[in-house]
């Protein structure tokens, strides 16, 4: 047995530099910090790797040859209840340890890219610090060894994500983004809350070891119906789904994520693209014993959301002008991808495709879609806008961003043998095997992923020659290296054979490329390349009278279905107004009214008596008067016997 | 009895001055005429003392030192009351009773 | 002689010291003194007790010493504490000890100030300490008093009317109280013997259930209008309002949790039997409390006025907790009050010195702060998360504990109150970023807050205090969680003995 | 009817008229002398039931002492001719019920309780000398106690007459 305990510092590391940088950074010059939380990130990154290779390599596997899943490090956090209690610690796993060369890779990318990009920023040691808090929060939950670990870092999470997207704190759009992001998340992070409630409430623990494993109290509690019909573990599968579709950008929790393209490029690329995003994804592979054998309807409903929210993401991708929110609807649509691929997998060997292509294609994903938006950065870096009408003809001004932009694209569209072809090819396999509609969905999606993709491409780096007020050049070395390593991680990561590493049993199985399904696949993805090529190589009118011709369901298209006027009019209108607004008010004037008036009425009352105390000598000798003769009276001829 | 005056024909008439000096007490105004009704309330008490001792106890003269030592006590009290009475006025240069009323509450 | 003692002891030297200085600056370093050394004391207690505790020393309750003051009516002078009271004398002496920073720049009155703010400490210390009911209430009351004067002189806006409301309630409260104490003193020994006052041997017998039924409204209502029990809150935002920095920070800080220790201690502890058989009406209010608080502050334009319905969220949470009557929701009750107590005295804090800057509390007229101010402005994000439950934070400790607990009851009544509070959190997020937003982020509304300076060394001091406060406990929680524990043992012992049915 | 019965009317006739005319007379110096005639008449009464010793205390204190005062404080406060202003209904009218059901409550009771009916003869005087030893034996029916009492009220009542009617230098 190897000691794996030294993964802790892969969590430390970042938490030190967030404390460091964010406490001391101001004492240093800016590149101090920047510099500090880049080798930070490359200790981290060599650590993963190492640990990669020790686990999958060099640790033997267990008695029935899976993987081995054990904590690598472990301690008491908080106690709970008799049974129920909080560690922390570090779990490894294929899919863990995946997560963290995924992580750290990106992560690096990022941070290397962002010394030239953030360069004349003023918040540039802010921006690290907070990177540094990301990445720990990032890789917290994703070693968390229990649901509840997780949890705790799945907030945290949430919150560098606010603070990134609003780092240009002064623009108000920036502030309500970065809000809008926390609130939705935060709403469906309460769903997640509930979830874990009913999960450990019924399984009596909150660890992952024990709750995914085989004889996982998960599977044999909390069977019994609950309410509408579905068992009470369907449900909390479900509400832990609601915590990660928030994360995940899953409709309809989803009106976040466009709106998150307000932070800064490289934050996009790491966060909302290849890392945070995919938590939702993630937590649903995490939990996928129990989501298979004890939650199939819960399931079901990752299916059905998973297929829902990649189609409704790509057609409004198709519409959209803004560059970043192009790939941001795009994220959008692949992790609707996985969590369909999540929601049609089955368990062992074959029957787990789904499960592995959910994976790889997560892994893949983050190498292209973060090439995407630090290619989209360098773009933005160059014309100062990210507009795709005001740009056109850029690939002579930006050749290496040109070339690795278009290794992305290739790689999204699902062009062999670049990384995407791969991965989609097994989601849209193991969709075949379950519902045939579901897998022509899917089709579309490629097609119209290829479609928009391409659409992007043309648009910024061919398209009409456009003036710009400086001549674009390219962006610094430190910007365009990582571009160019991710272009080979984007062409390369689809040869790795990932169902040997990666499976839901743990069990490496061979898995084959399904040619049946590549061909159909690929011709769709270039045929959708083709039209947009038809549509936007040269600057035609063609877009605009389709656009046209479809009429309302474009424009509805364009404006995101309505969902953020939906959600707008839901939370300003009705909560803020017709229930923050009377509560208010109920609580001046009713509650504290009633408060008042006791009060009130018994100032009122002293008031009208003190009023006898009229100061008239002589109203007080009549009263005086008048009593004695009244008792006289009364001694007199009453009370006599 | 007393050589044929009976003791009520005394109380009767000391009560109806009592009462009229009451009377004079609760209506009067003037802070002085205030001070006569006392007056007449004082005699009024004095007849009774008096008439009682005389004809329920003629042996004895409790009635009688009653009646002078109210009537030392009211000679005391009108010349301390005019005394106010003057210092009132002084100040607020009325005596009416009505305005008197600055220390209520 | 206990070390409790010393607790009374050193606010009241303080006391006398201060009122033999000369100059502001003396009274000022006095009252800094005297409040360290009691942070140091509360510390050393924590230390002792933990070391007491690892000693294997279980007795209920310890250092414990007891006098008698008046033999009449068999009044003591019984002091001693349970892992309960000493994190809450630990909370106490931190937000005194940050309170007196946050007020050092006070000008009218200094002397008359710090008398008044540290008489109120050692009421609020003796209450913790104490375990005769009836010195309990003597030293409530004591805790009360100073806060009219405190309010009423040195506080702003309509300050008269929030002193007169805020004391005129809390009395009302004790009158309650006062009665409940009565009702026990007088049913003390119901298999015959001497009436006592005295908590713990009061606790060992068992009350009639017809005494307790009459009585537990009184007490917990009492104590309740303390808490900010809906629908008894309305004195907490105008009296907030009004007061004065460091007032508002003791106030909400430490004062607001006489109410719900004294809901655990005497209400809940005393009368089980009643608790479990009424409790379910003051779940109902306490969970409406914890979510009406919460949405009241969505509307709310001023910033006391927002953190002062966020207590009455947060302090209706404790609330809620007490009455889910199993040792994880109390665990969690207690730990919420430690949280609270310092992340509203944090908030306090930083609403009083940006408003001493500003010169407003509407947050609708200013903005941008974070380039002017930047520490006390990511010190008010820090708050805010805090405020709502992020993990790191003490705030998240708590909440999770009592959501955990408040789950373990299995009933629809009980999952359905749990929920609604649960939601509460989302409500919080809202609220508290709306306020960060408007506040502190955007463009500076105002030409003159161009020219504000960030904070000075003594607001850094006590900001920085809170600060470590909430993270020590969000960070590492077990040693807290754990001391509390051991001192529920007593409580809930009792409530299974009173009803065998509920889940530990 | 006898002499005696003669004189009772007489004076109790004086008494209850001018009582009456004191309290409602709007000259108010019109009312000091009516007090006056009252006061009179009580001494008369004094005389009647032949406590002369009494009598002459009434007519030298009050009628020579009171009155004079109260006439002088009248000449200090009050414009001679002035009409004091009416009274309202509103005074007068629960005032004299108020008097008026006492008046007839006492009266009532008076008439139907049954005082002893013997006469007394009671024509000896009282001997002066023998007040003067009551008032300060300290003996059984001695009163030296209320005396001095009385003694030392009356200083004091000298003493804060002068000081209240003193005139202040301010």
């Amino acid at each position: 047995m190897i000691d794996f305990s030294y993964t802790v510092w892969i969590l430390l590391i970042p938490l030190l530099m967030f404390l460091v940088v964010g406490l001391f950074g101001n004492r240093f010059k800016p590149l101090v910090s920047g510099i500090a939380g880049t080798s930070g990130l490359f200790v981290m990154w060599i650590l993963s790797l190492v640990t990669a290779y020790k686990y999958f390599f060099v640790l033997e596997k267990a008695a029935d040859g899976t993987f081995q899943k054990f904590l690598a490090f472990n301690m008491r956090w908080l106690n709970l209840t008799d049974t129920l209690h909080i560690d922390m610690g570090v779990l490894l796993d294929p899919i863990s340890i995946m997560m963290l060369i995924v992580i750290t890779t990106v992560s690096f990318m990022v941070h290397v890219y962002s010394i030239g990009y953030m360069k004349d920023e003023k918040g540039f040691m802010r921006f690290f610090a907070m990177l540094s808090l990301f990445s720990f929060s990032m890789l917290g939950l994703v070693v968390a060894t229990n649901i509840f670990q997780m949890y705790i870092f799945w907030e945290l999470v949430g919150v560098s994500s606010y603070l990134l997207i609003g780092f240009y704190y002064t623009k108000d759009s920036a502030v309500s983004a970065s809000k809008k992001a926390f609130i939705v998340t935060r709403f469906a992070d309460l769903g997640f809350l509930i979830g874990i409630l009913m999960l450990s409430f019924s399984t009596g623990t909150f660890d992952f070891l024990t709750l995914t494993g085989a004889n996982s109290p998960a599977f044999s509690s909390g069977t019994g119906i609950m309410f509408l019909g579905l068992s009470t573990m369907t449900w909390s599968m479900i509400f832990i789904f609601m915590g990660g579709a928030g994360k995940s950008a899953m409709f309809p929790l989803h009106i976040w994520l466009p709106d998150a393209m307000e932070g800064p490029t490289p934050v996009s690329a790491l966060i909302h693209a290849a890392t945070m995003v995919v938590a939702g994804v993630y937590l649903v592979a995490r939990l996928f014993p129990i989501y298979v054998f004890a939650a199939p309807v819960a399931l079901d409903v990752v299916m059905y959301v998973g297929a829902f929210s990649s189609i409704f993401a790509a057609v409004i991708a198709c519409t959209q002008f803004d560059i970043k929110r192009v790939l941001a609807y795009s994220t959008m649509s692949q992790i609707g991808m996985m969590m369909f691929a999540l929601g049609v997998s089955g368990y062992s060997g074959h029957e787990g495709l789904g499960y592995m292509a959910s994976m790889f294609h997560l892994f893949t994903h983050a190498f292209f879609k973060s090439l995407l938006f630090l290619g989209a950065g360098a773009i933005i870096h160059a014309v100062h806008s990210n507009v795709m009408n005001e740009m056109g003809g850029l690939r002579k001004y930006l050749p290496i961003t040109h070339a690795t932009f278009l290794i992305a694209c290739l790689a999204i569209a699902g062009v062999p043998p670049l990384a995407g072809f791969f991965s989609k090819d097994e989601i849209l396999a193991a969709g075949h095997e379950k519902s045939l509609m579901l897998y022509w969905v899917e089709m579309i999606v490629s097609g119209l992923t290829a479609f928009y993709m391409f659409r992007l491409y043309f648009s910024v780096f061919w398209g009409k020659e456009t003036h710009y007020h400086h001549t674009p050049h390219e962006a610094s070395k430190t910007m365009t290296i990582p571009l160019m390593i991710l272009a080979v991680g984007a062409l390369l990561a689809g040869l790795i054979p990932f169902s040997m590493f990666v499976s839901s049993d743990r069990m490496p199985f061979q898995s084959h490329l399904e040619i049946g399904i590549a061909i159909p696949a690929v011709l769709v993805g270039l045929s959708g390349i083709l039209i947009a090529m038809i549509f936007y190589r040269k600057e035609t009118d063609l877009p605009d009278r389709i656009y046209n011709a479809l009429g309302g369901f474009s424009k509805a298209a364009f404006h995101k279905f309505y969902i953020d006027e939906v959600y707008l009019f839901i939370t300003k209108k009705i909560i803020f107004n017709y229930v923050s607004r009377p509560i208010a008010w109920f609580d001046r004037h009713i509650v504290d009214g009633a408060m008042n008036g006791v009060a009130y009425v018994t100032n009122e009352a002293s008031d009208r008596i003190k009023r006898f105390q009229s100061g008239q000598l002589q109203q007080y000798a009549l009263v005086f008067v008048s009593g004695v003769v009244l008792l006289t009276l009364l001694f007199t001829y009453f009370w006599t016997n | 009895m007393f050589e044929g005056v009976p003791l009520t024909w005394f109380l009767i008439t000391g009560t109806i001055m009592f009462f009229v000096g009451i009377y004079g007490f609760l209506v009067r105004k003037n802070l002085i005429t205030i001070l006569m009704s006392t007056e007449l309330i004082l005699n009024s008490v004095n007849i009774n003392f008096v008439a009682f001792n005389k004809i329920l106890y003629p042996d004895h003269l409790e009635g009688m030192f009653f009646s002078i030592f109210i009537i030392a006590v009211a000679a005391a009290e009108a010349s301390v009351a005019i005394a106010i009475i003057i210092n009132i006025y002084r100040r607020l240069v009325n005596i009416n009773v009505e305005k008197m009323d600055e220390m209520k509450y | 002689m206990s070390i409790l003692t010393l607790f009374i002891i050193i606010p009241v030297l303080t006391v006398i010291g201060i009122l033999l200085c000369k100059t502001h600056m003396q009274v000022k370093w006095v009252a800094v003194v005297g409040m360290s050394l009691q942070l140091i004391s509360a510390i050393a207690l924590i230390l002792l007790y933990l070391a007491e505790r690892r000693a294997g020393n279980m007795a209920e309750i310890l250092f414990m010493q007891d006098n008698v003051w008046y033999q009449t009516l068999n009044i003591h002078f019984l002091i001693g504490v349970d892992g309960v009271s000493v994190a809450m004398i630990g909370l106490t002496s931190l937000v005194v000890f940050a309170g007196i920073f946050a007020s050092w720049d006070i000008v009218d009155l200094p002397r008359e100030f710090f008398t008044s703010l540290i008489l109120l400490a050692t009421g609020v210390f003796g209450f913790f300490i104490c375990l005769d009911l009836f010195t309990m209430f003597l030293f409530y009351e004591l805790a009360v008093i100073p806060m009219y004067l405190l309010i009423g002189i040195w506080g702003s806006g309509p300050r008269h009317y929030s002193a007169m409301k805020l004391t005129l309630m809390l009395m009302g409260g004790s009158a309650l109280i006062l009665l409940g104490i009565i009702g026990i003193y007088f049913n003390s020994a119901p298999n015959g013997g001497p009436l006592t006052f005295d908590l713990i041997k009061i606790s060992k017998e068992h009350l009639p259930i017809n005494v307790q039924l009459f009585l537990f409204p009184f007490l917990f209502v009492g104590f309740g209008v303390l808490g900010a029990m809906f629908p008894f809150h309305t004195w907490s935002p105008d009296g907030h309002a009004s007061a004065p920095t460091a007032v508002s920070m003791l106030h909400a800080g430490v004062l607001m949790k006489l109410g719900g220790y004294g809901c655990y201690r005497v209400a809940v502890f005393l009368l089980p039997e009643a608790a479990h058989q009424l409790g379910w009406i003051f779940l109902i209010l306490a969970t409406i409390g914890v979510i009406y608080g919460a949405l009241g502050a969505v509307w709310q334009k001023d910033l006391k006025y927002i953190n002062a319905y966020s207590s009455v969220s947060h302090c209706a949470l404790v609330l809620f907790a007490i009455l889910m009557f199993n040792q994880t929701a109390m665990n969690g009750a207690i730990m919420q009050m430690i949280s609270h107590g310092i992340m509203t005295a944090l908030f306090f804090a930083l609403i009083g010195m940006i408003y001493g800057r500003t010169h407003t509390r509407f947050i609708n007229e200013m903005g941008g702060l974070m380039k002017v101010m930047p520490f006390l402005a990511v010190a008010y994000v820090i708050a805010g998360l805090a405020s709502l439950g992020l993990p790191g934070f003490s705030g998240f400790v708590a909440e999770m504990t009592i959501f955990v607990g408040a789950f373990q009851n299995a009933d629809v009544f009980h999952r359905v109150a749990t929920i609604i509070a649960a939601s509460s959190i989302v409500v919080t997020a809202v609220y508290v970023l709306r306020v960060v937003g408007v506040l502190l982020l955007g463009k500076i509304k105002n030409e003159h807050f161009e020219t504000i300076t960030d904070a000075k060394w003594f607001d850094k001091i006590s900001v920085v205090t809170l600060i470590f406060g909430i993270t020590l406990i969000g960070v590492a929680p077990l040693w807290l969680s754990d001391m509390i524990t051991q001192g529920l043992g007593p409580i809930m012992h009792k409530l299974l003995a009173a009803a065998p049915g509920i889940i530990n | 009817m006898t002499p005696n019965q003669l004189m009772f009317a007489i004076f109790s006739a004086v008494i209850i008229i001018f009582s009456i005319l004191t309290v409602t007379s709007r000259r108010i110096l019109r009312a000091a002398t009516f007090l006056l005639f009252v006061l009179v008449a009580t001494g008369g009464m004094y005389f009647l039931l032949r406590f002369n010793f009494l009598a002459a205390i009434q007519l030298t204190l009050y009628a020579g002492g009171i009155v004079v005062l109260i006439i002088f404080s009248i000449l200090l406060t009050s414009h001679i001719g002035e009409k004091l202003e009416k009274p309202g209904l509103k005074k007068i009218i629960p005032a004299f019920v108020a008097a008026g059901v006492g008046a007839v409550v006492t009266i009532s009771t008076i008439l139907q309780h049954n005082f002893p009916v013997e006469v007394i003869s009671g024509s000896e005087r009282t001997d002066i000398r023998l007040i003067a030893k009551s008032l300060i034996s300290v003996e059984k029916f001695g009163y030296a106690l209320p005396f001095e009492v009385i003694s030392i009220l009356l200083l004091a009542a000298m003493v804060g007459a002068i000081i209240l009617a003193k005139k202040r230098k301010d």
